[in-house]
């Protein structure tokens, strides 16, 4: 872990209301964070926390508001043309739901050669060239000129991650690869991921809601609430030792597949529920539903802060200012 | 079978057979599956998408639609009187008293089980004016006892909301309330949070379990996160391609689990307190209802299948005391 | 149900020919989109089952069949007013065998014409006629939708507006309006270009000096599809904000596809099925209300036998000698839109991928 | 938002609607390549003093933007002139328009009373025999060519069973017309508004209590709308049904019966919803049915607006087209806005 492969910095994304002039929803406000090459950054958060919008604006899928997208030391955000293709070679996204993520006119073979037209990769025989790819995924050649209603979710997934790295991209943003599939599949995908990884030397950013397989799959971790990263950091210490009020009670929600050990744990039973990221609380956007909540909190925004090498939170109880 | 329960059962299910009669085929959405439900406890019923479980609890109290068809078994239920009736033979009449009055349900998704056109007060009140003779006022206060209940903050003013105007735990919440408005026996209650997150999912789990508790009443609760299982139930019964594949207390699966299909599945979910190098998956895909394989069900997938587990299908059996699996592997032995 | 097969096996052969033919040119296509081919024969299939699309079928074949060899068929010349020669064919009652001979079969109108043979040419006018107004303001419509859908913003609210004021008018009286301006304008073009002249009577089955008629049906043309493209424009900008939003559409984008070739190769094929349909329903909307304008005396005038204008002669002495002109005119309109809708109707099924992946099932195949 | 800033944006979005359809019409007219003033001032009277007073008087000596806001200053005051009748455009409208409205009123009920009770009838016999006459109905309805059905309509029940006139339109007695036009003193603020709805046939003859009059009229208007029914009324049956279907298929309605709420309760919650898309397809049809008007009158001899406009169109009478297409535009808004409001009270889910 040298050089961040991506740095974002400062980038906001707001959105307008519908039927509105002046409200916006802050889906992303003032994020910066790093990633460095060839780990995984998991990032964790419930609905409507801005992690999509996150990882779908690092792929220039969103306009960002303000801020800067640093890829590979350039900022991306303006990029057109040769250069903006150049970028969208490298960089990837792999989404929630395989039945809407493939086109279902088109068979796996066209969908997967799309990309190596648009970016005029020439080979001798593509034919020769997807069936070997198809096999990398565990996929048989018979799929090929398949329509996607003719696989299952699982197979449909493997296209898609098929699509994403077929150009061998550098990074790709995973966003709940798993949260559509059953379990025994989501075993199978999460296992290829992690050969893929290892065999192309890719970066992955993993968004999910389900905090046990980012753990699983993740380097480092990094906490959303409410359009903010609130806690950042590696992602053993992080769940063992979770800072953010909000961590610690996002962690102790996760039910654990042990009886023994689910019913024996300390316990936070979460309190409210997260407002509305159209109006969020002043000062710290938890100080509503945290049980530490101080006066500082309800007026000024915590910064983050490095509380150990490449460990930060933002929170006032770590914080000085 | 004779017409009986056995002392603390509430419900007792025998060779219960759903099938649907679609334009594609006839699909054996549940095959001749048993099960029992004591007072007071909690129930899990474990399975993938499409095994079977959500038609399993809506056979029940008939709730089956066109084109599935209830094709034999009995249910045996034991009413708030005592007295004990058959589900699936009783008349049209008594199992509208039953459901929602004895049997309640809390569905999978919120925004869908609440009409939107009415409020949530609508719900609770016409719940309980279709049961009861109460009059209106104080079903009414009725209705906000029960949404203070189910930890809806301001419930005077809640009652007067449409389900639109609530956020997705709160709705689930109001279904809860609804559901409960009769105080049921028993609660079925159908993946009651795949749809909410964490934190809601936690604060729904701990009011379910509080209020089975205060009601007393039974809790059949169907999942496919083994998180959850682990956290609330009992006992727990694991189903696979409509069938019944093991049956356990939860303590006893989670340490002891005997069927092949139930160990693969509990190794290939990450437990995030465990350091786990690689997670186990289950090969293949959950075979087609409309013309399972005749043996054992799970035989296409499964690492010890022998030649046994392709013809015959195999029989519950009792291992160990209230452990009962259905796998070739314990019936040679 | 020999007509089910006999219908799937037609259709299965005329698919096997298009492979055949698509092998031929590019050696390994039909292994590449057996997929593709085994769709549609299921929709073949799908099709063949269902009685009310097979009828619809049938229609329609038989009178794209008679719009085509029509004019041939037609035993007397449409211009030959045969009641200069003999008054007792005007409005002449219908003539069968055994109680009457040497007139007309079902009688003549008032220019002594056989009503059947001139019924000849309507069917041609009428189809051509539907074609061109389905086949223009369809896609000028499909067009406006897909860029209003897919860019949003001030362009989706202006295509939107001019979408919306078209509408505000009753259909009808714009079209009446439009198709009284016209007229002299197509007329003066048409005087103009003689070509075109004489390609355009060819169509529709008319004399080339006939083109003053021709140019009023050209005018109701350039009405009707005027006021058919709204419709579509709505349509197809509600299927492309559903369809936009797909996640298919967002990995288009990272693959790097330029709008125009996101909107032509994973929008538009996802939102065409219904547009078909309403192609369809809409090929005996635009048959219906060419006869509307017709009958009210904006379409073509004498000598040309369009139907609506037909009809509406026969209407001043309706019902007693007139009764089974308008009878006979009117089925005709009543079976040329019937097969349309019913076909429409079945495509419905047909196209909805749902009804397929049941029968798949079911079929085993 | 409250109903009343809800309504204020509705109107400022339907002021460049209105604008565009008047303009659109405009230059429909302004394309017409011959001269209109000649048309209008017709053979008999033709002088060249005359023709110069007309054309100075529509600015026809300006550009075409001056006349066009001269046309449209002048109808929104109210004081546009028919130039082929020699008189307020308004005077000749008034008389006709309500006939329009009464002509598709009653098609509209017979809509309603086909419609719905067929469409219930088809989704509670699924796929029955009912269910597909509805369908061949549907079918053939929207298959039919309007007029000839017309023509048999008025051959069965005219020509032969004599149940319906085709002359003329009944109108309240003197004494009847002189107390509505008395009621706008004794009210004076609603009272030009009741006096507008006693010009109307029906209505008028109904205010007085003059029931006879009540029936010719209808026995005049009801076949032009028993027709409009017939065609239409398929579709629509089709529409209720389906969106019927819809509800009863729902989870909700499921969770209703898991509450074990009685039948007649569920049906409450089915139609209900069932209803928020047939509202928009009848709205949708309201207009259609003030368009297919203009046949009806033509055959059935009516002397309503579509004609009219249809004569106008043809003597190149833009004036009077300006107004008539812009009282259809405001009845298409208005039925729009109805709608809404009905939305707006069936589904909570909608403020405004």
């Amino acid at each position: 872990m040298s050089s961040p492969l991506l740095e974002v910095l400062d980038l906001k994304v707001y959105f307008r209301v519908r039927g509105s002039l002046f409200a916006k929803v802050k889906a992303v406000d003032n994020v910066s964070l790093k990633v460095f090459k060839g780990e995984t950054l998991g990032i964790v958060g419930e609905s409507g926390c801005g992690k999509t919008t996150l990882g779908k604006t690092i792929l220039l899928l969103n306009k960002p508001t303000s801020g800067k997208i640093l890829f590979e030391g350039l900022d991306v955000v303006k990029l057109k043309g040769r250069k903006l293709l150049e970028f969208r070679r490298n960089a990837q996204m792999v989404f929630q739901d395989p039945h809407t993520s493939l086109n279902p006119r088109m068979t796996i073979a066209e969908t997967l050669l799309e990309p190596l037209r648009e970016h005029k990769v020439q080979l001798n025989d593509y034919e020769e060239y997807l069936i070997k790819e198809m096999e990398s995924v565990g996929l048989g050649s018979e799929h090929l000129y398949r329509y996607p209603h003719e696989l299952s979710g699982g197979q449909k997934q493997r296209v898609a991650i098929l699509r994403a790295i077929i150009l061998r991209p550098k990074l790709i943003v995973l966003d709940e690869p798993t949260s559509a599939l059953d379990v025994s599949v989501q075993a199978q995908i999460l296992e290829l991921l992690r050969d893929l990884q290892r065999n192309h030397n890719l970066t992955y950013v993993f968004i999910s809601h389900d905090i046990s397989v980012v753990k699983y799959m993740s380097n480092r971790i990094a906490v959303m609430y409410l359009g903010k990263i609130v806690e950042i950091g590696n992602s053993q210490k992080l769940y063992e030792k979770p800072l953010h009020p909000y961590s610690v009670m996002l962690l102790s929600s996760i039910p654990i597949p042990d009886p023994l050990v689910s019913r024996s744990r300390k316990k936070v039973i979460p309190q409210g529920e997260p407002p509305s990221p159209i109006n969020p609380p002043p000062g710290c956007r938890f100080h509503p539903r945290c049980p530490y909540t101080m006066d500082i909190c309800k007026t000024k925004e915590p910064p983050l802060t490095e509380v150990e090498p490449g460990y930060y939170v933002a929170c006032w109880l770590y914080a000085h200012g | 079978m004779a017409e009986s329960l056995q002392d603390g059962q509430v419900l007792k299910v025998r060779d219960l057979e759903v099938k649907f009669y679609t334009y594609a085929g006839v699909v054996n959405a549940v095959s001749r599956i048993s099960f029992e439900v004591y007072e007071g406890e909690v129930v899990a019923l474990v399975g993938e998408t499409g095994c079977g479980k959500t038609v399993t609890t809506r056979a029940l109290t008939r709730l089956i639609e066109h084109p599935g068809r209830i094709e034999n078994g009995s249910a045996l239920f034991k009413r708030r009187n005592n007295e004990v009736v058959d589900l699936l033979k009783v008349p049209e009449e008594v199992i509208r008293d039953i459901r929602g009055n004895e049997i309640a349900y809390v569905f999978q998704d919120p925004t869908s089980a609440l009409d939107p056109l009415y409020t949530v007060g609508t719900h609770i009140v016409e719940t309980v004016t279709n049961h009861r003779k109460v009059k209106a006022k104080e079903v009414l206060r009725d209705a906000i006892r029960l949404l203070k209940e189910v930890v809806i903050p301001s419930p005077e003013l809640r009652v007067k909301n449409y389900p639109h105007e609530l956020s997705g735990g709160m709705r689930q919440r109001a279904v809860i309330a609804t559901s409960l408005s009769n105080s049921p026996k028993l609660l079925i209650a159908d993946e009651p949070t795949t749809n909410l997150d964490v934190t809601i999912q936690a604060q729904i789990l701990e009011l379910l379990k509080n209020l089975q508790a205060k009601y007393k009443m039974s809790l059949i609760l169907i999942t496919h996160n083994l998180g959850i299982v682990a956290e609330i139930s009992d006992r727990v019964y694991i189903m696979y391609a409509g069938k019944i594949v093991e049956e356990a207390l939860t303590t006893d699966l989670y340490y002891k689990p005997l069927h092949p299909y139930t160990q693969l599945l509990l190794r290939s979910v990450p437990n995030p307190l465990k350091r786990i190098e690689k997670l186990e998956s289950i090969p293949g895909v959950v075979p087609s209802l409309i013309n399972p394989p005749p043996g054992c069900r799970f035989y296409p997938r499964c690492p010890y299948a022998t030649d046994v587990c392709r013809r015959e299908e195999p029989s519950m059996i009792e291992v160990e005391p209230r452990h009962r699996v259905a796998c070739w592997l314990y019936l040679k032995r | 149900m020999s007509i089910v097969k006999a219908v799937y096996e037609a259709l299965v052969k005329v698919i096997n020919f298009y492979v055949l033919v698509r092998d031929k040119l590019s050696p390994g296509w039909s292994t590449k989109n057996s997929s593709r081919v085994k769709e549609w024969k299921l929709m073949a299939y799908a099709f063949s089952k269902s009685k009310i699309g097979v009828l619809g079928g049938m229609i329609v074949f038989v009178v794209t069949l008679l719009a085509i060899i029509g004019p041939l068929l037609a035993w007397e010349p449409y211009w030959e007013y045969k009641v200069v020669e003999d008054p007792e064919l005007w409005y002449h009652p219908p003539c069968i065998p055994p109680w009457c001979s040497g007139y007309p079969l079902l009688g003549t109108d008032e220019w002594g014409r056989d009503i059947i043979s001139l019924s000849f040419y309507g069917f041609r006018i009428s189809f051509v006629i539907s074609l061109f107004v389905v086949f223009l303001g369809a896609p000028l419509g499909i067009l406006l939708g897909l860029v209003a859908g897919y860019k949003g913003g001030l362009i989706d609210e202006v295509i939107m507006r001019l979408t919306d004021i078209f509408i505000a008018f009753p259909g009808l009286i714009l079209a009446i309006a439009f198709a009284s301006v016209f007229p002299q304008r197509i007329r003066a073009f048409l005087e103009a270009n003689t070509l075109l002249r004489d390609f355009l009577s060819f169509i529709f089955g008319l004399r080339p000096n006939e083109y003053a008629q021709l140019a009023a049906i050209l005018s109701v043309w350039v009405a009707m599809v005027i006021v058919w493209w709204p419709g579509y424009a709505r349509i197809v900008r509600g299927s492309v904000l559903s369809v936009r939003e797909q996640p298919f559409i967002e990995a288009a984008k990272l693959v790097g596809l330029p709008t125009r070739k996101i909107l032509i190769k994973h929008v538009l094929p996802n939102v065409l099925s219904p547009i078909l349909v309403m192609m369809t329903f809409d090929l005996a909307t635009a048959t219906l209300f060419a006869a509307a304008l017709s009958f009210l005396g904006l379409g073509p005038q004498e000598p040309v036998p369009e139907l609506g204008y037909l009809i509406s002669k026969a209407g001043n002495f309706f019902p007693e000698r007139t009764a089974h002109i308008v009878l006979y005119y009117g089925t005709i309109l009543l079976v040329i839109a019937l097969g349309w809708n019913l076909l429409g109707d079945a495509l419905r099924d047909v196209l909805d991928p749902r009804t397929r992946r049941s029968i798949e099932f079911r079929e085993g195949g | 938002m409250g109903l009343t800033t809800f309504l204020v944006r509705r109107a400022v979005t339907f002021v460049p609607t209105l604008l565009g359809v008047l303009l659109i019409t405009y230059l429909i007219a302004y394309a017409v390549p011959t001269d209109p003033v000649r048309a209008w001032v017709g053979e008999k009277l033709m002088n060249p003093e005359r023709l110069q007073e007309i054309r100075e008087k529509y600015r026809f000596d300006r550009p075409w933007y001056e006349q066009f806001a001269f046309l449209v200053s002048e109808l929104l005051s109210g004081r546009l002139e028919d130039p082929v009748r020699q008189r307020n455009v308004f005077t000749e409208l008034f008389y006709r328009f309500p006939i329009t409205v009464e002509v598709a009123l009653i098609g509209f009920i017979f809509l309603v009373l086909i419609g719905i009770p067929l469409g219930v009838l088809a989704a509670v016999k699924k796929d029955s025999f009912i269910d597909f006459f509805v369908r061949i109905f549907a079918l053939t309805g929207s298959s039919l060519p309007a007029f000839v059905l017309y023509y048999f309509l008025i051959l069965g029940f005219f020509v032969y069973t004599h149940t319906t006139y085709l002359a003329g339109i009944p109108y309240p007695t003197q004494t009847c017309r002189d107390w509505i036009g008395s009621l706008p003193t004794t009210y004076p603020y609603v009272g030009n508004f009741i006096s507008a709805i006693g010009s109307v046939p029906m209505f008028g003859a109904a205010m007085c209590g003059e029931w006879f009059v009540v029936a010719d009229t209808f026995k005049r208007l009801y076949l032009p709308g028993l027709a409009l029914g017939l065609l239409n009324g398929g579709f629509i049956a089709r529409i209720v049904r389906n969106s019927l279907l819809d509800a009863l298929g729902s989870e909700y309605v499921l969770f209703a019966k898991a509450r074990g709420l009685k039948k007649l309760r569920i049906w409450r919650h089915v139609l209900k919803n069932a209803m928020i898309p047939v509202v928009t397809v009848l709205g949708i049809n309201f207009g259609g049915l003030l368009s297919g008007a203009v046949i009806a009158e033509t055959v059935f001899n009516i002397p309503g607006m579509g004609r009219y406009m249809y004569d106008s169109i043809t003597r190149l009478n833009f004036p009077a087209i300006i107004a008539a297409t812009f009282l259809f535009a405001i009845i298409y808004i208005v039925t729009n806005l109805v709608v809404d409001i009905l939305y707006a009270a069936i589904d909570p889910r909608i403020r405004y």
